[in-house]
């Protein structure tokens, strides 16, 4: 795989490989039925009469092209052409409610859209007078829209014609505008949907982002042969580093899924060899797998359990390559006859040779189950301040509590108060229009603030992440208390979907939990209890005690830590309804708004610190239809088991 | 709902009466359906509905009466010859081919658009082929309409009653109908299904332009898709109008009133 | 378990539609054929080509017959006994009449003449269903039959109403009569059978084998969305007529040499292929295959058992073997009523989900 | 002309005979719309029976006749209890398939049994031509054949009144149209089937008892249920009368076809003509005699 740096650009790159390999497959598309292909050459075509097309819409350098929707080839050539024409693209997550794109929008001065179906023009429609720089929206997908008579509707296929006979008038114009390009300039804006706040549109620079890509590709050495499944969503740094920048680089095919509903099966038709997925992803996998081993016969059960058991005792070490018995070693190849290898091909991860999981901690059991079938996932700790890469574990080196050592040129550093800092290549350029976000976020010499409060491991001298730097408090003891470390910890347990910790300034700590409806109501089912719906389950005294199980064991766990030993969760409720993005308590992202959370129930937490053991509450729902309704409940307060802090063990937590 | 470009008389049913045996089905029936437009046949259970439509597609043959469509004026026709002509329905209970997959059951519904022999299918090379392959892939852009995609290949007998309304609705389609007989497509649907069913049937009639008769007992849907209603009762003519006429009818009312349940 | 389907993903049509979308199964299927055609003959002896190869295949290919007719049509037949016949005595009159056309014609000539007589009797189809249907092919059945014994011109007039098949060759070898090479006779029929398992496999996935199956499945609605009942349940008729014809063809000319109509082509024949497909499994091409082994091998297992292994004398032998086929028989539908094909789908699914179970 | 009728009157005669099996086809079809066709091989099967009480433990006729309908009860229970209940709603073919393997069970049961040589089976029937009808119409009639015509009489005329009157015949006709009918009434399926195949086996005895004693019992008696089968088509599957006057017709057909048109062919046409017969008969009136038009609803 090559490196040529004079490539500083997306347009570039794509020409490169229009020489290199113009016949392989650049990007797929699932569509009526086959996997729809277009090679680097037809990619570069589709791309340069888009980008005319653009350009004949009236689309120049430095201006903004709006994305929205599901990942699509024609979306992801928007990208492309707009960086041929030096325009930046602004990928937004296609399921934002109008208002969110409207902010957005209006925020990044966007003057063209470039959206995926009805279902987004309609919502640009609705806000259109709240972003008036928006001159014209261009939709992939004709369905439903051909009586939408707008005159700044357009069809992407008459986009197309009019950038055909633009490149016929102006036939040096693309290559010019392509030359024109360079390493220093805005390659992309992303916004980061932070927790509190409107998000912050994150500047990236062609150096930025290729650079990055071009590191991680040769940390992991990624080839042009790889196989990738974009299906997360365009607007995230996730999928715009390894289904775009990655792919450009590299010059690996990157596959679009059908429809949100077959994704699964895509997976599994595609056999991505080098996968990205956010711990939940891995963690509904494995839910699933689970769930369906349930009602698998007998023998069959007994013989899954069996191997998986056996993978758990030495798949780990035969993927990190340490010496194992030989029985063990043949043990294992039997069960990858019997088990391991049937399971990963169903589950479509066969053929990867690398997967990561980011953007949270991710539980141990889930983590290992993965590696001990011989797949080697890995944690990387990222940020889209720096397109991604900060930490990666190194192969053979990689532990479930850590976020393993620095990236190629990623210098990293702790402040006093524990607060992790980093300095790039990637680092961004500043935040869209908001230099006071920018410097308080950068450095003058540039290095960032994460935000996390975190420690290198004394024993591997791996990252180590405890915490949001600005959540990490203590209990009116002193004791460190770290709210996100400890429901990452909950959230370990497949019966617990969601999980909010409170605990800062006060003498103990509590918690809220969301079950899992899919495990817990399995769970149910086979003791045949019945249950009418969700708030019905979590109100059983059954499934409180489940989940006092796994709190008890969160606690034994903490109490070994001695930095975190006291902030033992004394006192739980399970919440009464599913923490929901449509009532503001989840991100876009399904990060929960701990603070929102907390004022929105504030009278649970004052029960949690009473000596109540029951609490009425009243909540303000919204359904998917838009429409809101009450909702009322009478919640358990339950004790938890505390155990004595052990301050003899240092704190590498298992 | 969207403005409609409504043409012509597409189809005429001039004194229709039918009868099997002493029972009398249907009564000296006349009616219209303009190119198109959205028609609803509303009606008690027993109505003669079905029978209706049964006579337009030419699987019942009136005693009396004629059916003018397309210019043609027929006193009845053979099933294969209306769906020859393009007309295409669906059933009031489902009548999906079972054994076969939801592609499968699409496919059949555009066996009319197939002509290679047997000599080239047993072969399956050349001319068979293509055609396969041409036609599988306008079987590929309904499943798209439709947003089946996940039900592709999965044997129509198992899925939900939901599911299969749709695919029927899909191989109704396949055919390229000019006139689309749906009877009773949103029964026993849950408010979610009938949403979407809606959606497709106003779709179908926008995208494709395909002229729609259909019998539906939620008024509420008929009220917002139709764009005249034909009321029958016990085989006769009771109304016919826009939807506001036939709702303040008073025949109307006393019938339903007579039958409150059939409402909704 | 074997399935490795992980990566297996289909470009354009062609690839999605093919017989053997998955590429374990093309594996299997070519494994098949090489053992047919390599090995087998190598391997087997006179016995195991003569009283279970060539009646196997040549079942097959009747049961293949009727399976396009009952599996995929619906439509219920018992006259495939004197379908057989018709095939058999057509390609009798033909060897004698012009032999100079080459046995592989002939036999497919007779197939498009049984084709003609069986569309001819598939004509009540078009008015009666179901078991009223299944009766009246008894018709073709018992006339038929008769027509061969009383009319002397399908034997060729000699005295004792048997036809006997004069030796031909094809390539230089003899194929037919008692002189006949087995190995021969052995590549010949598995040839024609292998040809036209992949023409009937072609023909059921195709427009027409979905028009069949509409009508079996739901003939008003087929009829209302254009298949023609008529020509949809005649075609089946003359195809399902033209593979049995050719089946009692080779039959007649190449396994059994000689026939005579009320013994080789009597109602137990029709009950015999009828049953290989409903243990086979209808509407299923593997079944057909699947089905005729079941048939043919259980009662020569059986024979050999009792008579050569416990020693039971001839006659009561012959009394238990036709209880124990009975038996067997409905046992046999009490357990699996879709046939070993369902069984092998099942089997298969499981397979290419493991290890979950669904 | 004089000898037309006499044709004729043997044709119904022997017509009879068929409806007698038919019978036992409709019965069974009626109650639990299963083709038995094991129906032929079941009189073979009670006729040997018969024959062999009488002729092995040297039973008298009565006690014979008893004896071998306790044997037809207790088959039907064995048949309801491991060929029907364990096969109850699958498609109808399968359990036509599965009557045929019935069929095969039985021919070699019965075989086994009393072997398979021709039996004679006297049970005193008059033999010989009716010198009444001789003497007064100068027509020559079988004994056994009027014999036979009277008690097929008797045997319709009970089995109406059994469907008609009694509780459980009431049951019956109720399967006919939906088990959970037949449930209300309060007698099991089960039970029903048993009775069913019980009066259906006694049927075949009778049947059994008539050729056996006009054509000795062997294996070829088995064939007279073909012989029925047209008489089915004929009458339709569910119509008791539509048995007794079809088989009368297809008799009556096939008697005159025998004798005025087999010659011209060659004879032995008996096998075919009847379903010939049936067909063309079909092509003008596809319900049957008795049936009447289906409306095909959708």
């Amino acid at each position: 795989m090559e490196h040529d740096t004079a490539l500083d650009t997306f347009p570039k790159l794509l020409q490169s490989h229009v020489k290199l390999r113009p016949d392989q497959d650049a990007i797929r598309e699932k569509a009526l039925g086959i996997w729809q292909s277009w090679s680097w050459a037809e990619a570069a075509t589709e791309i340069r009469t888009l980008a005319c097309g653009l350009a004949s819409l009236g689309l120049k350098r430095g201006d903004k092209l709006a994305i929205i929707g599901d990942n699509r080839p024609r979306l992801y050539w928007g990208m492309t052409a707009a960086q041929a024409l030096g325009a930046v693209p602004v990928p937004l997550y296609q399921d934002a409610v109008a208002d969110e794109m409207a902010y957005v929008l209006d925020n990044a001065d966007v003057k063209i859209a470039l959206v995926e179906d009805q279902e987004q023009v309609d919502k640009m429609l609705e806000v259109r007078d709240r972003c008036p720089l928006v001159e014209h929206i261009i939709f992939d997908d004709t369905r439903g829209l051909l009586h939408y008579e707008q005159d700044f509707l357009h069809d992407y296929e008459k986009i197309q014609q009019a950038g055909v006979e633009f490149d016929h008038d102006h036939p040096d114009f693309y290559e010019q505008e392509v030359s024109a390009g360079s390493g220093d300039e805005i390659s992309i804006m992303l916004y980061t949907s932070g927790t509190t706040g409107n998000p912050k549109g994150v500047m990236l620079s062609n150096d930025n982002v290729i650079i990055t890509a071009r590191n991680g590709i040769i940390r992991e050495d990624l080839t042009s042969k790889e196989e990738v499944l974009a299906y997360l969503p365009m607007a995230w740094v996730g999928d715009n580093l390894f289904s775009y920048a990655q792919s450009y680089v590299a010059g690996f095919c990157v596959s679009c899924p059908e429809d949100a509903t077959t994704v699964a099966h895509d997976l599994r038709e595609i056999g991505p060899t080098y996968y990205f997925a956010p711990p939940r992803v891995y963690e509904n996998m494995l839910t699933q797998v689970m769930i369906r081993m349930e009602d698998a016969a007998r023998i069959k059960r007994d013989i899954f359990n069996y191997f998986m058991q056996h993978a758990r005792k030495v798949g780990v070490k035969i993927l990190n390559r340490e010496p194992v018995s030989l029985k063990d070693s043949l043990l294992y190849k039997l069960g990858n006859i019997l088990v391991y290898g049937p399971l990963k091909d169903v589950l479509g991860l066969r053929r990867t040779r690398l997967a990561y999981t980011a953007g949270e901690a991710i539980g141990p059991e889930i983590f290992d189950f993965y590696r001990s079938l011989g797949i080697n996932i890995k944690q990387l700790y990222g940020q889209t301040e720096c397109m991604v890469f900060i930490c990666v574990q190194p192969d053979g080196e990689v532990f479930a509590d850590t976020v393993g050592t620095p990236a190629i040129d990623v210098e990293i550093k702790i402040d006093d108060n524990g607060e992790i800092m980093y300095r790039s290549p990637g680092v961004f350029q500043s935040y869209y229009k908001n230099p006071e976000s920018t410097a308080s976020t950068k450095t003058a010499d540039g290095w960032v603030y994460t935000g996390d409060a975190g420690y290198f491991d004394d024993n591997n001298g791996h990252l180590k992440i405890i915490d949001r730097a600005k959540d990490v408090g203590k209990l009116n003891d002193g004791t460190l208390f770290a709210p996100k470390y400890i429901e990452n910890k909950l959230k370990f347990f497949s019966f617990v979907k969601e999980a909010v910790v409170y605990g800062n300034e006060r003498d103990f700590s509590t918690a809220f939990i969301n079950i899992d409806l899919d495990a817990v109501g399995n769970w149910a089912e086979r003791r045949n209890m019945a249950y009418s719906g969700y708030i019905d389950l979590a109100g059983q005294d059954e499934v409180y005690q489940l989940i006092k199980e796994c709190i008890d064991k969160v606690n034994q766990d903490l109490s070994r830590d001695s930095r975190l030993g006291n902030s033992q969760i004394r006192r739980f409720l399970v919440l009464h309804k599913e923490l929901d993005a449509d009532d503001g308590e989840l991100t876009r992202t399904r990060k929960v708004r701990r603070n929102f959370v907390g004022d929105r129930y504030d009278i649970l937490i004052d029960a949690l610190y009473s000596d109540r053991n029951q609490c009425h509450v009243e909540t303000q729902v919204t359904f998917e239809d838009g429409r809101t309704g009450m909702l009322e409940a009478d919640i358990k307060i339950w004790d938890a088991a505390v155990y004595p802090v052990n301050s003899m063990t240092q704190d590498a937590a298992a | 709902m969207n403005e409609r470009n409504v043409g012509g008389e597409m189809l005429k049913v001039e004194n229709i009466s039918l009868s099997f045996g002493i029972m009398k089905v249907l009564d000296d029936i006349s009616f219209d359906i303009k190119q198109g437009e959205i028609r609803s046949i509303i009606g008690p259970n027993g109505a003669g509905k079905s029978s209706m439509l049964n006579v337009i597609n030419g699987f019942y043959h009136p005693q009396q009466g004629s059916i003018t469509f397309k210019g043609e004026t027929r006193k009845q026709m053979a099933p294969h010859v209306a769906a020859s002509h393009g007309i295409a329905r669906t059933f009031q209970n489902i009548a999906l081919f079972k054994g076969m997959s939801t592609l499968d059951n699409i496919m059949t519904g555009r066996n009319l658009k197939m002509k290679t022999n047997l000599f080239w299918q047993a072969l399956h090379i050349g001319p068979a082929r293509a055609e396969e392959l041409e036609n599988r892939e306008a079987a590929e852009r309904i499943i798209d309409f439709l947003d089946i995609q996940a039900i592709r290949k999965k044997p129509v007998g198992k899925l939900p009653y939901g599911l299969q309304k749709r695919v029927e609705l899909g191989r109704a389609l396949a055919a390229e109908p000019e006139l689309l007989l749906l009877d009773e497509p949103m029964a026993g649907m849950n408010s979610e299904e009938k949403e979407d069913m809606c959606r497709f049937v106003l779709d179908v009639n926008s995208e494709f332009g395909t002229t729609i008769a259909l019998i539906e007992h939620d008024m509420g849907v008929v009220m917002d898709l139709s764009d005249r209603v034909l009321v029958l009762d016990y085989g006769k003519q009771l109304a016919d109008g826009l939807p506001d006429e036939v709702r303040n009818n008073q025949d109307v009312i006393d019938a339903y009133l007579g039958i409150p349940h059939e409402q909704a | 378990m074997i399935y490795r389907e992980t990566g297996q993903f289909k470009a354009n049509y062609q690839d999605d539609q093919a017989l053997f979308p998955i590429a374990q199964d093309r594996y299997v299927v070519l494994a098949v054929l090489l053992v047919t055609f390599a090995i087998v003959p190598l391997l087997l002896n006179q016995y195991w080509l003569n009283a279970i190869l060539l009646p196997f295949l040549i079942y097959a290919l009747a049961a293949l017959g009727l399976n396009i007719l009952t599996g995929y049509c619906g439509q219920l037949s018992l006259g495939t006994g004197a379908f057989m016949a018709v095939g058999a005595f057509s390609v009798f009159k033909l060897m004698t009449v012009i032999p100079e056309l080459g046995f592989i014609p002939l036999v497919i000539l007779s197939g498009l003449i049984t084709a003609a007589v069986g569309t001819l009797f598939g004509l009540p189809s078009l008015r009666i269903k179901g078991f009223y249907l299944a009766v009246a092919t008894l018709a073709a059945q018992f006339f038929l039959i008769w027509l061969f014994n009383k009319v002397g011109w399908f034997f060729n007039y000699n005295a004792t109403g048997m036809i006997t098949s004069p030796p031909m060759t094809l390539f230089g070898v003899i194929i037919t009569g008692p002189s006949a090479d087995p190995v021969a006779k052995y590549y010949l029929v598995a040839g024609f059978v292998a040809v036209f398992a992949l023409f009937a496999k072609n023909i059921a996935r195709g427009r027409i084998g979905r028009n069949w199956m509409a009508i079996r499945d739901m003939d008003i609605a087929a009829e209302l969305i254009g298949v023609r009942p008529l020509i949809a349940k005649l075609s089946a008729f003359a195809v399902s007529s033209f593979y049995i014809g050719m089946a009692g063809a080779l039959y007649f000319a190449v396994w059994l040499g000689s026939a005579e109509p009320t013994e080789a082509f009597d109602i137990n024949q029709s009950f015999l292929v009828l049953f290989m497909i409903i243990i086979g499994g209808l509407g299923s091409v593997l079944g057909s295959f699947l089905g005729a082994a079941f048939m043919v091998m259980m009662p020569i297992l059986l024979k050999n058992i009792m008579v050569d292994g416990l020693g039971t004398d001839a006659a009561l032998a012959a009394h238990i073997e036709i209880i124990t086929v009975g038996v067997l028989i409905i046992g046999f539908l009490i357990v699996e009523p879709h046939g070993l094909a369902r069984l092998w789908r099942i089997a298969k699914e499981k397979m290419r989900l493991w290890p979950f179970p669904h | 002309m004089l000898f037309f009728i006499e044709v004729a009157l043997s044709g119904l005669m022997a017509g009879v005979m068929y409806s007698l099996v038919a019978l036992g086809f409709v019965l069974i079809f009626k109650a639990s719309g299963i083709f038995n066709f094991a129906q032929g091989v079941m009189a073979l099967f009670a006729a040997l029976t018969l024959v062999g009480l009488m002729e092995k433990f040297g039973m008298p006729i009565w006690l014979a006749i008893i004896g071998t309908i306790a044997v037809m009860v207790a088959l039907a229970w064995a048949i309801e209890r491991f060929m029907l209940r364990p096969l109850v709603n699958q498609e109808p073919i399968i359990l036509f398939m599965a009557t045929i393997g019935l069929a095969y069970v039985l021919e070699g049961m019965g075989d086994i049994l009393w072997g398979s040589d021709v039996k004679l089976l006297d049970i005193g029937i008059p033999q010989g031509a009716s010198d009444w009808m001789l003497d007064s119409f100068n027509i020559y009639i079988e004994k056994l054949e009027i014999f036979a015509a009277g008690t097929a009489a008797v045997m319709v005329t009970f089995l109406a009144i059994f469907f008609q009157k009694t509780r459980i015949g009431r049951a019956l006709r109720a399967v006919a149209d939906d088990h959970q009918a037949a449930l209300s009434v309060g007698i099991s399926l089960h039970t029903i089937w048993v009775i069913v195949w019980s009066v259906a086996g006694i049927v075949a005895l009778v049947a059994g008892i008539m050729w056996g004693s006009k054509s000795g019992v062997q294996f070829s008696l088995s064939l007279i249920a073909l012989k029925a089968l047209p008489v089915l088509i004929l009458g339709g599957f569910t119509s008791v009368p539509g048995a007794i006057i079809g088989g009368m017709i297809i008799g009556v057909g096939e008697k005159v076809a025998e004798v005025y048109l087999g010659p011209i062919v060659g004879g032995a046409i008996e096998n075919w003509f009847a379903y010939m017969l049936a067909l063309a008969f079909l092509l003008f009136r596809p319900q049957g005699l008795f049936g009447e038009r289906i409306i095909e609803r959708v």
